[in-house]
Parts: structure tokens; sequence; C-alpha cells
């Protein structure tokens, strides 16, 4: 139980300078290489990879941007296993909602509460 | 002088991108981004009535609370500049993105401005985030139904 | 060069604090990981006989600690696994409750893997009065069933 | 070569006046203390980064007009621009100035431009005093251009910082003891094909080095006649790729190279590669410069300013990056 916490922090750590080569060695915007993190992750989830990568490393593999898209395609594939291919439409943001709505949320708040400032 | 004379010149006088520098940094500050929320985590399922599967939902929540304190008072860019794919690749990064073009569009008010634009960076993430689950999961779906493979 | 020297310099200074930070959570790790019990226990509050409970559980390798119990028609077992074996976790839960289930084909098994039941089981057991315990057991199974 | 896109200004119009303003950010600038104004909020207690753009501007037009004692109605016209939106905050500033307006848009070369507009119309005798002058905002073109201003993106050292400032000169006929403008030089649009708007410094340097040989060509001048030869806002990476092509066309470059985008933060490494946008070169060419000028540092001074000619959507649609870059020659006898 313990050793999660180095786990978390080795993978979570890895998953991000996989990020930084996009960045910087295929030289992709900020946009592009999330993008394809999230297709990344939606794929390892299809073939059933990215489960065992959260039971191995807990919030290292929940934390990064990879977990959307494996949550997205665990939400249609349950589903789709229930209810068959309807399900794959109506499943999807079943596991996600939450950061979608977190974002949304405070997103909403701090626009109320602050401004953007030039600082370096 | 042509264009592919000038990129070759562009190339040796620009500064190099410190690779190794920047490749420690990201896993350095995605590293402690995760540990953070392997700590929110742990209080959840101390605190309340979370599993392990189950804690990851609100986790995700606060971190993204945690970016929004970060972000308004400008403190994410700074751990950006320094972390690079490190603060950007993290779901705190998404927020980031979110929550940085609702402030930056308030002039233009809530509706147009904040409601318009907040997903200008973000967006792209959703649509390819659902699209490839849409294609993953059919696609596992029909191998299903064709008996290829079991759920 | 002055800018170079300057990054240097920056970088240099950065990394130390980050490193610094790092061991010392790893540190906190360590300490912790010296407190929290592990090891195999086993409460039973039934006429069930345990010796073959513990005996499926203290061979599997890839556990590090079991807190199992028996209470009225139920056998609910929390464990935790070795850091790598944690990639096969859905497995082991799968395999456990199989090897159980033949073992204590009367009982309704539960096994799970998960660090919030193996908290939970182990605050269960140290409890003094068994009045409560049914409903914390069903209420703990309506968890992992909710995970699944 | 032809000569062509080259002025010559008989007349010799001086630049009578100048106005700078700038942001609070931009004290930590080596030249701060030259400015006229600098404010201690980068909304300059407006509501909006656009309306402190255009109420930077607005004080520095007013600011200069006062230094030859004039009010607006004595002005004949205003020459300035932005890069914001269809120049929205320059027309704003227009607005409440009252001055016969044009708008001219150049990228961040604007600041040369519309002091050579400003000159032809002094030299065909149909203004007595014109402002002209250009000014960026920081948050409002970094919003434009580029990210929100709290996005956590990594900036490569390549990278240069938008400049709050606005800076314009009162253009008048002749006047003994006042920088006059000689001749200067319209630039072609050149395009390398760079892409990377995070190293506009590097798009924009065949441009500048055009403009300096056209310049010398056309004018017959040589590094030697001036006393310093300053371009707008090439950074440090732009500067050095600059010089490298300058040398390449056979100019000796000498100290006299200077740049204002390099210089204007000085060598603080937050701000990357330096400076950039249209106030940035204007602010400095019209302090450090015209200053030097007046006090007799600098007989002879040639100013390239260096815009990047893109827009956010050109960018997107994956297109190159044109560059301008306008010269003008400032001489005090």
């Amino acid at each position: 139980m313990v050793s999660i916490f180095i786990t978390a922090f080795i993978v979570g750590g890895l998953i991000c300078v996989v990020g930084q080569l996009l960045f910087d060695v295929a030289k992709l915007t900020p946009a592009h290489t999330l993008c394809i993190l999230v297709v990344v992750g939606s794929v390892l989830d299809g073939v059933g990879l990215y489960e065992p990568l959260i039971d191995f490393a807990g919030a290292g593999a929940t934390i990064p941007i990879t977990s959307f898209g494996n949550a997205l395609t665990h939400g249609a594939m349950a589903e789709a296993e229930k209810h068959g291919l309807i399900g794959v439409m109506t499943g999807m943001f079943e596991v996600t909602s939450s950061g979608i709505s977190a974002a949304i949320i405070f997103g909403f708040i701090a626009s109320l509460i602050f401004k953007s400032k030039g600082k370096v | 002088m042509d264009e592919k004379k000038y990129a070759k010149l562009e190339k040796d006088t620009s500064p190099k991108t410190p690779l190794m520098r920047n490749m420690i940094f990201a896993f350095l500050t995605g590293g402690t981004i995760c540990l953070v929320g392997q700590f929110v985590s742990l209080f959840y399922m101390t605190y309340f009535d979370f599993t392990e599967r189950t804690a990851s939902n609100p986790t995700v929540a606060t971190m993204i609370f945690f970016a929004m304190l970060l972000t308004g008072f400008g403190l994410y860019k700074k751990i950006g500049q320094f972390g690079g794919a490190g603060s950007a690749v993290p779901i705190t990064g998404f927020g980031n993105a979110v929550i940085s073009a609702a402030i930056e569009h308030k002039s233009e008010g809530y509706v147009l401005g904040v409601g318009g634009n907040m997903f200008k960076l973000a967006g792209s993430v959703i649509l390819f985030g659902v699209f490839s689950a849409f294609v993953v999961a059919l696609i596992k779906t029909i191998l299903v139904k064709l008996g290829v493979v079991s759920w | 060069m002055n800018k170079v020297t300057y990054e240097k310099a920056y970088c240099i200074k950065m990394e130390g604090t980050h490193i610094r930070k790092l061991s010392l959570v790893i540190f906190a790790v360590i300490i912790l990981s010296g407190c929290s019990g592990s090891g195999f226990r086993i409460d039973n509050n039934s006429s069930e006989n345990q010796a073959k409970a513990e005996e499926v559980l203290k061979n599997d390798k890839r556990l590090t600690s079991a807190v199992t119990t028996f209470h009225e028609n139920n056998l609910l077992t929390a464990v935790t696994l070795k850091t790598f074996s944690r990639f096969k976790k859905v497995k082991i839960e799968k395999e456990l409750k199989e090897k159980l289930e033949n073992g204590y084909p009367e009982l309704d098994v539960t096994v799970s893997a998960d660090s919030k039941i193996w908290m939970e089981m182990n605050k269960l057991i140290d409890l003094k009065d068994n009045k409560d315990k049914g409903k914390k057991i069903e209420k703990l199974k309506s968890l992992i069933k909710e995970e699944t | 070569m032809v000569a062509r896109g080259l002025l010559t200004f008989k007349t010799t119009p001086s630049i009578a006046a100048t106005g700078v303003t700038a942001g609070p950010l931009e004290k930590k600038s080596l030249f701060a203390e030259k400015f006229d104004k600098v404010y201690e909020d980068e909304r300059c207690g407006m509501k909006t980064n656009e309306h402190a753009h255009a109420k930077m501007m607005e004080d520095a037009c007013m600011i200069a007009l006062s230094k030859v004692d004039s009010v607006p109605s004595d002005a004949d016209f205003l020459l300035i621009g932005d890069l914001i939106n269809q120049m929205t905050p320059s027309n704003f500033a227009a607005k409440t100035v009252g001055i016969p307006y044009i708008g001219l848009f150049s990228a961040c070369a604007t600041s040369v431009s519309s002091l050579l507009m400003a000159a032809l119309l002094t030299e065909i005798g149909m203004s007595k005093c014109a402002i002209a002058g250009a000014s960026s905002q920081h948050n409002a073109v970094e919003r434009q251009f580029r990210y929100p201003n709290e996005y956590g993106g990594q900036k490569p050292d390549t990278a240069q910082w938008t400049v709050t400032a606005a800076g314009v000169a009162a253009v008048t006929p002749h006047k003994k003891g006042f920088p006059s403008i000689e001749c200067g030089t319209i630039g072609c649009v050149i395009d390398l094909g760079m892409t990377d708007p995070l190293n506009m410094g590097a798009a924009m340097a065949p441009a500048a080095a055009d403009t300096l040989i056209r310049h010398l060509t056309g004018h017959n001048k040589d590094v030697k006649d001036y006393d310093v030869i300053m371009t707008g806002d090439l950074g440090k990476t732009g500067f050095e790729l600059y010089k490298i092509l300058a040398g390449n066309q056979g100019i000796v470059v000498t100290k006299k190279f200077r740049d204002a985008g390099e210089e204007f933060y000085g060598a603080d490494a937050a701000f990357l590669s330096g400076a950039s946008g249209a106030g940035c070169s204007a602010a400095i060419f019209l302090t450090e410069v015209i200053d030097k000028m007046r006090a007799g540092d600098y007989k002879r001074v040639l100013l390239i300013a260096t815009g990047a000619l893109l827009s956010p959507l050109s960018f997107q649609q994956g297109d190159t990056i044109p560059c301008i870059a306008h010269a003008i020659e400032l001489t005090m006898k």
C-alpha cells in the first residue's frame, strides 16, 4: 500500500517525460501532445493494459491526461457490455464526468474571482 | 539565401532545446503532481467511503481545484515554464487550459466570453478523447460480437 | 555566454530543491511503511476451520499481508500485494476467490486487494463487540461491488 | 540594383518632441527612467487590457503635444498603429484625442513607417505638426497571438516578451537643435519559411538584413557613416542571425549594431530572448536614441524597425511568417 506512492511518482513522471519528448523532439504544440496522449490512453484501455497500470501506480496513472481517454473508453465499453452497440454512445461520460464538470465549475468560479496578470 | 540554407543557419545559431534538463524537470514536476494526487486519493479513502478506484473521481476534481488556485494567483505559468510537459500532461494542465481561457475572456462577458471560449484550448482534448473512445469501444464491441475476444 | 551560465546555475539550484523534496518524501514513505502493521490476521467468529484459509493465503508469495474474517456465512478477505504483483490485481483477486471457494463451498466468499477495504478490515477486526460486524461487512461488500 | 522604395527628405523634418508611456513591468527595463510616464497598474486603471492599450497611446500623444506647447487641435495628422484586432486601441485613442487620423499597420515596424509617413506629409508642406508612433500592450497581444496570459505553456529560449509601451513623436518642419529625418527606406516583405511563432527573431532577421543592405546601397552610405545602427525587436536569437546575414553580404559588423529588443530588459533570463512588440522599438528609438542625439552623442543614426506580419489565423492555417523592416535615418546638425 505504501509503495504506491513511489510507483505513482515514477509512472506519473515517466508519462510526463513522454509528453516532453513530444514537445521537444517531435516539435508538437501542447494541444497536439495532449490529444495524442488521450488517444494513447484510450487505445491502451481498449487492449486492456491501462487498468493494470492504474492498479500498479494509482494516481500516477489516473492524474495524467491519458487516464481521460482511458475513462471515456472504459465507460463506453462497460455500457456496451450491458446494452450492446448503443452503449458505446451512452456510456462514454459515465466515468469521466468528474474531470470535465470540475473543470467547467472551477473555470467559471475562477472567472468570477480572478483577473489575468501579465507578470513573468 | 534560400529557405533551406536559412533553416540550417537558424538551427545552428538558435539556442538548443535543453532536452535533458527539460526531461528531468518534466519528470520531477509530473511525478510531484501525481504524488500529491496520491495523497489526496489516500485522504478520500481514509475519511470517506471511496475505494482505490472510486477515489479517482474526487481526486481529479480536487486536483483541478488546486489548478484553479494556482492559475488564479499566477503561479501555474511559472510551474509551466519550469516543468514543461510535467505540468501540462497531468489533469491539472487540462484544468489550467480551461481556467486560464475562462479568466482571459471574462472581458467579453460571461456568455460570449467565458462561456464561448472556455474550451478554446482544452476542447480538442475532449474531442479526440471522445472520438477515440468511440472508435476503440466500437471495435472492441464488434470483435466481441464476432467472438474474436471477450470482455 | 552569461545567460548560459546563469541558466546552469538556475538548473542546479532548482534541481537541488527538488531532489531534497523528493528524498524527504521517500523518507516519510519508508517511515510510514514501518508503522503500518502487516502480516496475516484472521478473525474467526464462526464454527469454520480457518486452517484452510491460512494455508491458501500464507502460501501465496504475491501477497504481503492478508486480513480475513469469518462472520456468519461470510468469508471476507482483504489482501495487499507486492509492488509488481499489483499489475495482476484483478487476476489475483479472482484466483484467491476460487481457491477459498473450493475450501469453503458453503460460505459467501469475497476477496479484495483494495487498500480501502484492507484499512476497513483492520478496523473491523479490532472491534471488541460483534454486534455491528454483520452490518459493516455488508457495507464493505457493497463497496467492493460498486468498484467493479 | 535599381533603387526602389527609397525616400529622401530635402526639407529634413524634425522630431520636435517625443512621448513615451510604459506599463509597470517595464520598470525592469534598462531605459525605464527615460520613459515619460510609467503606470503602476498594468491596466492603467481601465477595465480591459484593450482600453489600457488605448489609454497609453492617448497619454503618450498628449505628453508629446505638451512638450511642443500644443494641444490636440494644433496637430494636423495622427499616424499611429498597433497589432490588436483592426487596430482598435489606436482607433479609440484617435477618437479621444480628435486629430485627423490614419491608422497604419506594419506590425512592430509601425514605429518607423509612421515616422516616414509623417515626414512625407511634412515634406510636401501639408503638415505643421504630425503625431506618429506605435504601441503594444503585453496582455492584449499575448491573448490574441498566443495563449491566455495565465496558461502554463513552456516557452523556449527563443521566445520574446511583448512590451507594454507606447511611443510617439511630434514631427514638424525642420527645427534647429532637434534630430531631423534625412532619408528612409521602405522594406520589402521577406519570408524565408520560418513558421515558429515563438521564434519571431529568426523570422524577422532576414527582412532587417535586406532593408539594411538596400538602405546602404540605395543611399550610397557605409556603416562608418553612422554612430549607431539600431534594429527594432529581433531579440537575442534574431540579432545574432541578423549580424551573420549582414556579415555574409560583406558588411562589417561592429559594436555600432544594437537591437532594442535585446537591450530592453537587460540580461534578465526571465524574458528569454528579449523584448518585442511595436512599443518596444518605439519606446527605445524615441528615448534612448533621440536623447543621445540631442545630447550630441550621436550625429547620425539608422533605425530599422522590424515587424512580423502574421495573424493567429495565418499561423494556424500553417502559413509561414512574412516579415518586413523599414529604415529611417536621423541626423543631428
